[in-house]
């Protein structure tokens, strides 16, 4: 008898968005309570293992047509690239500011470069772990 | 009283932990294993509730969440292992 | 895209939720929708199925339904499990159901599978045979054939 | 105006442009360009002799590495004056004789351009007052020594003979630097003239008699003094201009040089007399015993060569107690030993580069040295043979030649030594005069070998390839003009006392004042005197052994080959070699495992050791945190996990408890309110563990492990060890509370980085460059999976390059 | 007592069940026979125990600090969604991997349709 | 302190690697951006070398924080000579790797694999802070990781194996040290912790913590814990192996100078002593292993350990002079290992052959490749005036000074095993009768010589021109030998 | 607390050794994985346990527990999980293509 995985692949559906939103909750919200960068690019990814266990490669990769090796590549870049900004400011490499503005809708809002560099972090984690997890698979 | 009664509450979970854990090393099937040690990440989550009563932080919460998504993953992952000895497959697999 | 809204809706709401704010602020629930977007726009590709905010009310009752099952079975486990000698006879039994779509189905499943006494083994490729394992099948079954019939019409409301 | 530096430099620039001269002027033997060098150079520094000779001296600095002490310094002086000459007079003749015997299918421009290499270097040492400038063009001798013996390097013989060459050389070399570091050390000057000022002051100094030593070293490898003459013989695989100008003329003498130039600085010790003295002494004697025995023509010269080297040493030891007096008129006397020896440098240059001449034109014209082969040549050859006896009666120490001056000047320094009345010489001097005797009984044995067994006696033409006859004249012009400077300074030797052996005196002496009175006048007749008796019993006992060759020669059959120093070295690099892969394969297994044990027991032995050894371990519990049953149990829990590792069945249970410990582990994080750790801690666990259950699918399941007990007993023996170090350091560490971590700092996260986070203000903020890093280290983990798997060797690859 | 604390003790109570319930589903897996019936005292079991632990310690950060935890609320909802599916996989698998049920057994409707050659 | 051109060295290999993933199919380009990169990466390295001369040593601290808090970058003299010598070495192997590595390598990230290693090597040499340093070994000795294995032959696979177990181990016994040392000292800052050691005296229990680090770096090194080093260092590329033998080991003998000088060092009867000890066997290990083999990658590998027996001699004598002496002869011996390595690969490429007894004549066929040889050989052995020939003389004279005759004697006889083993490739492989017919010539590639021939020149001019740099290295030398100017420049402002 | 957790970290140091010393590639994985956990908890312990409360400023007052060893772990943590999932793709890879998983049989050649 075939395999029926419907059942964990519906439950997959709901789950891996539980994660992908407590992700990207955790890496926004880490400067201030637990979380940042590495654990939400973490969680991400681990969203995307879970896919990638419910499913076959080739329908993730159709709903995810990304190579993540660039993504990872662009996390890099985005994070050094935040060090290198402060350079143009004339502030010491990977200077990290951070500022409370009023903003319309959000109100009272801390927004800081480091941020950013979380950002870069996050992506690079969840396009690498991604990469190994793909290349693994792919291998006969 | 609350605090012993929470500490007692650790020290039962720690000790399902402890049985959890020689049906881990007994086995005697991988499947046996893979049931035992989701019960420890669950019980892992109870332990942080428990743990963030006491210590009074709120810090931890986040890891019960994460334990549960976590020990679910793994779950698959292991059943998967098992059941086919691939647990990312290709779609000619299937 | 019906569903996908509902489910954009959901992830603000969670987000919110999530800040764990002394109040509700449309704010929050505002950045959670735009969060929300970014997510839902890169799986969207993932969506096929939909889902409707009126069954909201059907799927309380199932949850109500399922929590006094849950409740009543667990004791006779803790019962099987503490008495000093185990007189159980585990078995494996077939049923077929009458719901259709994964949706109906794996809540379903999984609802057997959360009432003590029995789990899903596999569902077969059509998807309308169950095979349930069952801690002890002379006592359990019984108990279990009536739960399922309870699930199947309570899921039914809030799916049809 | 005439510069040393110039002359220093010429050859190697003509050297660098030898190869493109010669692409341009095929037509022409390039040998005719290159000769212009040495020519121009020896009448230039001709023409300084008699301003030298008056006590002149040249010198230039260009500064090199200044910093270090170490500056381009060339000085003329009359020792330097005498090598200068006979680099660049030799030199000429040599290119000269070269032009014939090289012919223009061998590739010259690597000939001439190493010879002139050789030139350069040797002038170099020898215009050099800093002690590093000097052993740099030291080691360029030797270099270009190794490329000239190395000329016909498709020859195995001349491969073997050049390393062997290079080597010896190099290391004596490589001893001499290590004595000039440790004169600089002393008196903080690299320059021999400021050595020869302060010396005095270190005489007592630990490493006064080190450094003469290993400057001794350097000299007499270079010299090849016994035991490391063993090269020499070797050398000769080079084409006999090598042979001639190099390893007898010139290179060789650049030990004797180093010995006279450091006489002002080491003479007058009791350590260098006897060892400059007994080491030639021993040398002059085997050199000559040896040559006896040599049946190939250049081989007999290289020993002779051996032999006369260890002579003009032993007399520079001799001539060095004359500074352990002083100057005085009784000291003066010693010093004649020293005099006879620049004298015999001269004298051994001039014969001895005719008979290397006259040997190689043998060979060049007959294709063989082999003095069994040969026989009869004067009719056939008589200029050749002309030179050849010349120069073989000069050598041999007899009269109307000017090696029957320097020899009797030598028995003359080995008899007057014995008046000395320090260095325990009223007892021992006597080996001296007898060692100086008997060794030239031999020299005048294979003296007569050469004229006999070469020119005199039948005719072997059978056995010759070529047809006998005379070389071509430009041959033997070179041969000719020497042997006329052998005849010629017999008859005029003060000529060369006063104008090139006074100023040298001078420099070897410098605190004995006017040179003119350590100069003698030479006489060929001096009355009845110890040393013409010694002439006299010489060639009576010499014409006897040689004509009861035969008789005796067997003698040399008892000393086994496999005591000699040849077979010393031979043995020592085939040993080396073998011993060497034996060593090293027994310890580098290519097993993981023994690298591992390597390492742990390092750890365990240095560590651990020096832990106990210093008594720094103090334990002491009281501060420990409070505990609880639950956290008790769960480090069982952990412990017994792990230790269950060792005892799984399948890798899946390992994996599984593997997966416990990092679970267990995140809630100690917990426990010790370490929140982004227990959250980063699951994540990666859990990721960790997927990958090896990917992994696994390539993989095969472990099968139990065939590990003799032995085996397993070390490895737990390691295990605990490793452990019981790890845990008992921690320990004194927790009791070591001396400061205060800087993290309070952090504290003020929210004001200085605007985080409430403390971790992760400082994994994004305070420390943010560390996270930009492991960012990239995680990055290049995963591009370097994904080409580990996609990039695979194709087959047939395995072992070439790309 | 104010009310608070009664609250507080009942919500460690709670946690107490929970711990209990536990060790029993614990002592479950060590006592019962095969892992298909192991899988129903984890899944179940520890799943009730999870629920009333943080179910307590919600009630306890509600009382005792004001605090409502959406992520304590979603940690039970998480559970509740993945122990079944959870249970469901590992004992499928185990099947599939040809672990024997126990010999008590008694129907195997599944036996025939999946290895039908080993009758 | 605002120097952020002193991040430069680090930042732009590992930008410019990243953004050659994205260039991946553009060989040509790669090419010329990574070659382009490290030649101004020289320039760079060389400008602010000059700075550091007429400012002193220049700091940076990273998001502005001051030290101890923060981490920092600290560019001294000692530093800077190993980041240019190693930027320029690794420019030439680049362009080596130009005409050998292949397209399939190219196109597998090779570059930005060389970048990131480099990044990694730069940023071990610049950083002051403990930890930062471990993480820079970490992005070293992961790009070595996959370069080891780029191509994955089976004895690249074989060999990687046990030198990533090996150094996991090491980058262990990093962290345990570490432990320990912010347990003890709760600090990370190099300078700060040198302050505090010297606050309360270097006792039995840090000391204990000082060897765990010398056996970290020494296993980075290769000194005395050298296993994995022959194996792992004939396997790869050419290219990469001569990067790996021109700088991976540099990287562990600067941690050691810098720990053993700047931090450790009020114990020389201990660390120091077993420093020597170490130097010594590894000198005598290394000897024996170079004249052990007859394979030409195994030969060069074993000079490296050689030379790390050296230079480690100028740290356990620890004298200004024999400090200085080994400065040089680091510089000196990253020219001429990395050119040793070039030369080993080439003969190999050009025959198939590895083992020097089945190579001979190659002069014949490739006259200056020969006589590129001879000149590796003239410049390892110490022969002056090429570029060894300073650095010996002047841990000669440490030795000397020091009175460890031992060390002396055992370093000087080195030089004679390494000509030795280098005169038997030579006359055995480059010298004799050719072997290779005209027809069946491979041509030496333009890319290959040129750059060994430019090593070649390194060497010369290192040697002839060694006071241009004298002012360099005996600044460094100085800082090393007072580690008040160190500490003074990096905690020195905010007092 | 500290020394029990400490008397922990020997046992597992003791287990990594002995697991990496084995011949199984695998096993040596499993056991760099277990030094790592170990040196992670060493860190911790010996940056001072228990000694404040979580370093968050939302949550409590001061004294917080030394945040920077956790930060230094956490990177450390990130560090190994490259490396092990490095090693574990050269483990198969090198299986793959030498067709061994036991380290003995990976000496290479030492031929002469
Ligand atoms: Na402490
Ligand atoms: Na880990």
């Amino acid at each position: 008898m075939k395999i029926n995985d419907v059942i964990l692949r519906t439950v997959t559906k709901i789950v891996v968005f539980i994660i992908l939103t407590f992700g990207v909750y955790l890496f926004l919200s880490g400067h201030n309570t637990p979380g940042g960068g590495f654990i939400g690019g973490l969680v991400l990814a681990s969203a995307i293992v879970l896919l990638y266990l419910s499913h076959d490669i080739e329908t993730v990769q159709k709903s995810l047509p990304l190579d993540f090796k660039l993504v990872a590549a662009s996390g890099v870049l985005l994070a050094t690239g935040t060090g290198i900004g402060s350079l143009l400011f004339g502030a010491p490499f990977m200077s990290q500011t951070f500022a409370y503005f009023d903003l319309p809708v959000f109100g009272k809002t801390e927004l800081t470069t480091v941020t950013i560099f979380e950002a870069g972090v996050a992506l690079a984690v969840v396009g690498v772990v991604v990469t190994i997890i793909l290349s693994i698979s792919e291998d006969e | 009283m609350v605090e012993k009664i929470l500490y007692t509450a650790l020290t039962l979970f720690a000790i399902t932990i402890v049985i959890a854990l020689i049906r881990i090393i007994k086995g005697p099937s991988m499947p046996d294993r893979a049931v035992a040690l989701d019960m420890i990440g669950v019980n892992l989550i109870s332990m942080i509730a428990v743990i963030s009563i006491v210590l009074k932080t709120k810090a931890f919460l986040e890891a019960i969440l994460i334990l549960g998504i976590l020990a679910f993953i793994s779950t698959i992952a292991i059943s998967k292992y098992v059941e086919r000895g691939v647990i990312v497959e290709r779609k000619s697999d299937n | 895209m019906p569903a996908q809204f509902l489910f954009n809706l959901f992830i603000a709401f969670l987000w919110m939720l999530l800040q764990d704010e002394d109040e509700l602020k449309i704010t929050t629930f505002f950045g959670g929708f735009i969060v929300g977007i970014v997510i839902i726009f890169l799986m969207h590709r993932f969506f096929h199925t939909q889902f409707y905010l009126r069954r909201l009310y059907s799927l309380i009752k199932l949850i109500f339904i399922f929590i006094s099952e849950l409740a009543a079975s667990s004791l006779l486990i803790i019962k099987q499990i503490l008495s000093p000698k185990l007189k159980i006879k585990p078995g494996i039994f077939t049923y077929k159901t009458e719901l259709r779509g994964d949706w109906e189905i794996t809540t379903l499943a999984m609802l057997l599978t959360l009432t003590p006494g029995s789990v899903v083994m596999e569902v077969n490729p059509d998807g309308d045979m169950f095979y349930i394992h069952a801690m002890d099948i002379e006592q359990s079954k019984a108990d279990v054939l009536r739960s399922i019939t309870k699930f199947e019409k309570a899921i039914m409301e809030v799916t049809r | 105006m005439f510069s040393v530096t110039f002359a220093i430099i010429l050859p190697f620039i003509i050297a660098a442009l030898v190869p493109f001269i010669h692409r341009r002027f095929k037509f022409i033997h390039i040998g005719w360009l290159v000769m212009l060098v040495p020519i121009t150079l020896f009448v230039m520094l001709a023409r300084l002799i008699p301003s030298v000779a008056s006590g002149k001296t040249y010198i230039q600095t260009y500064s090199w590495i200044p910093t270090l002490n170490i500056n381009f310094t060339t000085y003329l002086d009359g020792l330097s004056m005498i090598l200068g000459l006979l680099i660049t007079g030799v030199g000429s003749l040599v290119i000269l004789y070269s032009i014939y015997y090289l012919s223009t299918k061998e590739s010259l421009q690597h000939f001439y351009c190493y010879l002139l290499l050789f030139m350069g270097a040797m002038l170099g040492v020898v215009f050099s007052d800093n002690l590093m400038v000097l052993y740099v063009f030291w080691e360029l001798t030797s270099v270009s020594s190794f490329l000239l013996i190395a000329f016909w390097n498709h020859r195995k013989a001349s491969r073997l003979g050049a390393q062997k060459a290079m080597l010896i050389t190099v290391s004596g070399g490589i001893a001499m630097l290590v004595g000039f570091i440790m004169l600089h050390t002393m008196t903080g000057s690299f320059s021999i003239r400021e050595i020869i000022t302060s010396i005095g002051d270190y005489t007592d100094h630990a490493l006064f008699v080190p450094a003469m030593i290993l400057v001794l070293l350097g000299a007499f490898t270079k010299s090849a003094q016994f035991p490391f003459h063993i090269w020499l013989p070797d050398a000769m695989e080079a084409p006999t201009p090598v042979s001639a100008y190099l390893h007898s003329a010139t290179m060789v003498k650049a030990g004797i040089y180093l010995v006279a130039r450091f006489t002002p600085v080491f003479g007058g010790d009791q350590i260098w007399f006897w060892t400059v003295s007994g080491v030639g002494m021993i040398t002059l004697f085997w050199g000559s015993f040896n040559a006896v025995r040599q049946t190939d023509l250049k081989a007999l010269l290289a020993y002779s060569t051996v032999s006369q080297l260890g002579l003009i040493m032993s007399l520079l030891g001799l001539g060095s107690i004359a500074l352990q007096y002083g100057y005085s008129a009784d000291s003066v006397l010693y010093t004649q030993a020293t005099f006879a020896a620049l004298f015999h440098l001269i004298n051994h240059s001039t014969f001895k580069g005719a008979l290397f001449m006259v040997v190689g034109i043998v060979d060049h014209e007959l294709g063989t040295r082999d003095i069994r082969r040969l026989g009869g040549l004067m009719t056939f050859m008589p200029i050749t043979f002309t030179v050849g006896v010349i120069g073989s009666l000069s050598m041999a120490g007899l009269p109307l030649f000017n090696g029957f001056l320097s020899k009797e000047m030598f028995f003359a320094a080995t008899v007057q030594i014995m008046n000395a009345d320090v260095f325990s010489l009223q007892s021992l001097g006597i080996i001296f005069p007898v060692i100086a005797w008997i060794a030239s009984v031999f020299t005048f044995v294979y003296c007569m070998i050469i004229i006999f067994k070469t020119f005199l006696g039948p005719v072997q033409p059978e056995k010759l390839d070529k047809p006998l006859h005379e070389a071509p004249m430009g041959m033997l012009i070179s041969p000719i003009i020497l042997s006329i400077l052998v005849v010629g300074i017999f008859f005029f030797p003060n000529l060369l006392g006063a104008y090139i052996l006074k100023p040298a005196m001078a420099s070897i002496y410098p605190m004995f004042g006017d040179p003119a009175n350590l100069t003698p006048s030479i006489h060929a007749w001096h009355g009845v005197k110890p040393e013409l008796l010694m002439t006299i019993g010489v060639v009576i006992v010499g014409t006897l052994l040689y004509r009861l060759l035969k008789k005796w020669k067997p003698v040399y059959g008892l000393l086994s080959s496999r005591y000699t120093f040849n077979a010393f070295y031979n043995n020592f690099l085939s040993f080396a070699a073998s011993k060497s892969t034996i060593v090293t394969n027994k310890y580098m297994t290519g097993l993981l495992r023994d690298y591992l044990v390597y390492i742990y027991l390092f750890f365990i032995l240095t560590v651990g050791g020096f832990f106990f050894y210093s008594g720094a371990f103090s334990p002491n519990f009281s501060t420990d945190a409070r505990i609880r049953v639950y956290e008790v149990i769960l480090v069982g829990v952990m412990a017994v996990a792990a230790v269950a590792m060792l005892f799984a069945k399948s890798r899946m249970t390992a994996t599984l408890l593997n997966g416990v410990l990092g679970y267990s582990i995140a809630i100690f994080f917990v426990i010790f309110r370490a929140p982004d750790l227990a959250l980063t801690q699951l994540v990666v666990e859990s990721i960790t563990t997927v990958l090896f259950l990917l992994a696994f699918s390539h993989l095969p399941d472990w099968k139990r492990e065939n590990i003799p007990s032995k085996t397993k007993i070390t490895n737990a023996v390691i295990s605990v060890g490793t452990g019981a170090v790890v845990v008992l350091v921690a320990l004194a560490v927790l009791n070591y509370d001396r400061f205060e971590s800087i993290s309070t700092f952090f504290e003020d996260a929210y004001e200085l980085a605007g985080g409430a986070n403390i971790v992760n203000a400082i994994l994004g903020d305070f420390r943010g460059f560390d996270t930009m890093l492991e960012v990239v280290v995680l990055f290049i983990a995963g591009l370097g999976v994904y080409t580990m798997i996609k990039l695979r060797a194709k087959k047939g690859d395995e072992n070439s390059e790309n | 007592m104010n009310v608070n604390q009664t609250i507080e003790l009942g919500a460690a109570l709670l946690i107490l069940l929970g711990s209990i319930m536990s060790v029993i589903s614990a002592l479950g897996i060590i006592r019962l026979p095969d892992v298909y019936t192991r899988s129903h005292a984890a899944t179940k079991s520890s799943t009730l125990a999870v629920l009333l632990s943080l179910t307590g310690a919600f009630i306890y950060f509600w009382v005792h600090e004001g605090f409502i935890s959406v992520r304590l609320l979603l940690g039970i909802i998480f559970v509740f969604l993945t122990a079944p599916v959870s249970g469901h996989l590992i004992t499928r698998a185990a099947y599939r991997a040809r672990v024997k049920l126990t010999d008590n057994s008694s129907d195997d409707e599944l036996k025939d349709v999946l290895f039908p050659e080993e009758k | 302190m605002m120097n952020n051109i002193i991040v430069l060295p680090l930042i732009i290999p590992i930008m410019v690697g990243v953004i050659l993933v994205f260039l991946r199919p553009y060989v040509k380009t790669q090419r010329v951006i990574s070659l382009v990169t490290m030649l101004g990466m020289a320039g760079i390295s060389l400008y602010i070398l000059n700075k550091i001369q007429t400012e002193g040593i220049l700091r940076l601290d990273f998001g502005g924080w001051e030290p101890p808090f923060g981490i920092l970058f600290v560019a001294d003299s000692f530093a800077m000579l190993f980041v240019l010598t190693a930027n320029i070495v690794t420019a030439i192997c680049l362009i080596y790797a130009f005409s050998s590595i292949g397209e399939s390598h190219e196109k597998m990230y090779f570059y930005p694999f060389v970048l990131f290693l480099i990044a990694g090597v730069n940023g071990s040499f610049l950083t002051g802070d403990m930890f930062n340093l471990f993480v820079c070994f970490e992005v070293m000795l992961l790009a070595s990781y996959v370069l080891v294995t780029l191509g994955g032959k089976k004895a690249q696979l074989r060999e990687s194996i046990k030198y990533v177990v090996i150094n996991i181990l090491s980058s262990w016994f990093f962290l345990v040290a570490l432990a320990y040392l912010y347990g003890a000292l709760g600090t990370l800052n190099m300078a700060h912790l040198s302050e505090r050691v010297a606050e309360v005296g270097q006792g039995p229990l840090l000391t204990t913590i000082s060897i765990i680090f010398l056996i970290v770096f020494s296993l980075k090194a290769g000194l005395l814990l050298f296993f994995w080093l022959p194996g792992s260092y004939s396997v790869p590329p050419t290219a990469i192996a001569a990067l790996f033998g021109a700088l991976l080991t540099k990287v562990g003998i600067y941690a050691l100078f810098r720990t053993f000088t700047l931090i450790f060092y009020h114990e020389p009867s201990i660390t120091h002593t077993l420093i020597g000890i170490m130097a010594g066997v590894t000198l005598v290990l290394g000897c024996i292993g170079a004249i052990a083999y007859k394979d030409v990658r195994l030969i060069a590998s074993y000079n490296v350990v050689i030379a790390v027996g050296f230079i480690l001699v100028g740290l356990a004598v620890a004298t200004q002079a024999s400090l200085e002496g080994s400065i040089y002869y680091v510089i000196h011996d990253m020219v001429a290992k990395a050119m040793l390595f070039l030369i080993a690969g080439t003969m190999i490429a050009l025959t198939g052959k590895t083992k020097i007894n089945e190579i001979s004549g190659l002069i014949r066929n490739y006259p200056l490749f020969g006589w590129m040889v001879f000149v590796v050989t003239c410049s390892l052995a110490g022969i002056p005036p090429l570029s060894g020939f300073v650095g010996k003389v002047l841990v000669g004279q440490g030795a000397i000074e020091s009175g460890s005759y031992i060390l002396l004697a055992l370093a000087f006889l080195s030089s004679i095993v390494v000509l030795y083993s280098l005169l038997r490739i030579f006359l055995s492989s480059i010298f004799g009768e050719t072997i290779i017919s005209v027809e069946d010539e491979v041509p030496l590639k333009k890319g290959m010589i040129i750059s060994i021939v430019l090593l070649a020149i390194g060497t010369v001019s290192l040697g002839l021109g060694a006071e241009f740099i004298s002012g360099y290295v005996s600044d460094a030398a100085h800082t090393l030998f007072n580690p008040s100017v160190y500490i003074e420049a990096v905690l020195g402002g905010n007092k | 607390m500290e020394t029990l957790i400490i008397l922990l970290i020997g046992i597992l140091v003791a287990v990594a050794t002995y697991l990496i010393l084995s011949r199984n590639i695998i096993r040596v994985i499993l056991g760099t994985a277990v030094l790592s956990h170990a040196v992670h908890l060493l860190i911790l312990t010996l940056g001072g346990l228990k000694t404040g409360n979580v370093p968050l400023l939302t949550e409590a007052d001061a004294p917080y527990t030394d945040a920077l060893p956790q930060a230094l772990i956490l990177t450390a943590i990130v560090i190994s999980f490259a490396v092990t999932a490095f090693i574990l793709v050269l483990a198969y890879r090198a299986y793959q293509d030498i067709g061994t998983d036991d380290l003995d049989a990976l000496r290479g050649t030492n031929d002469e």
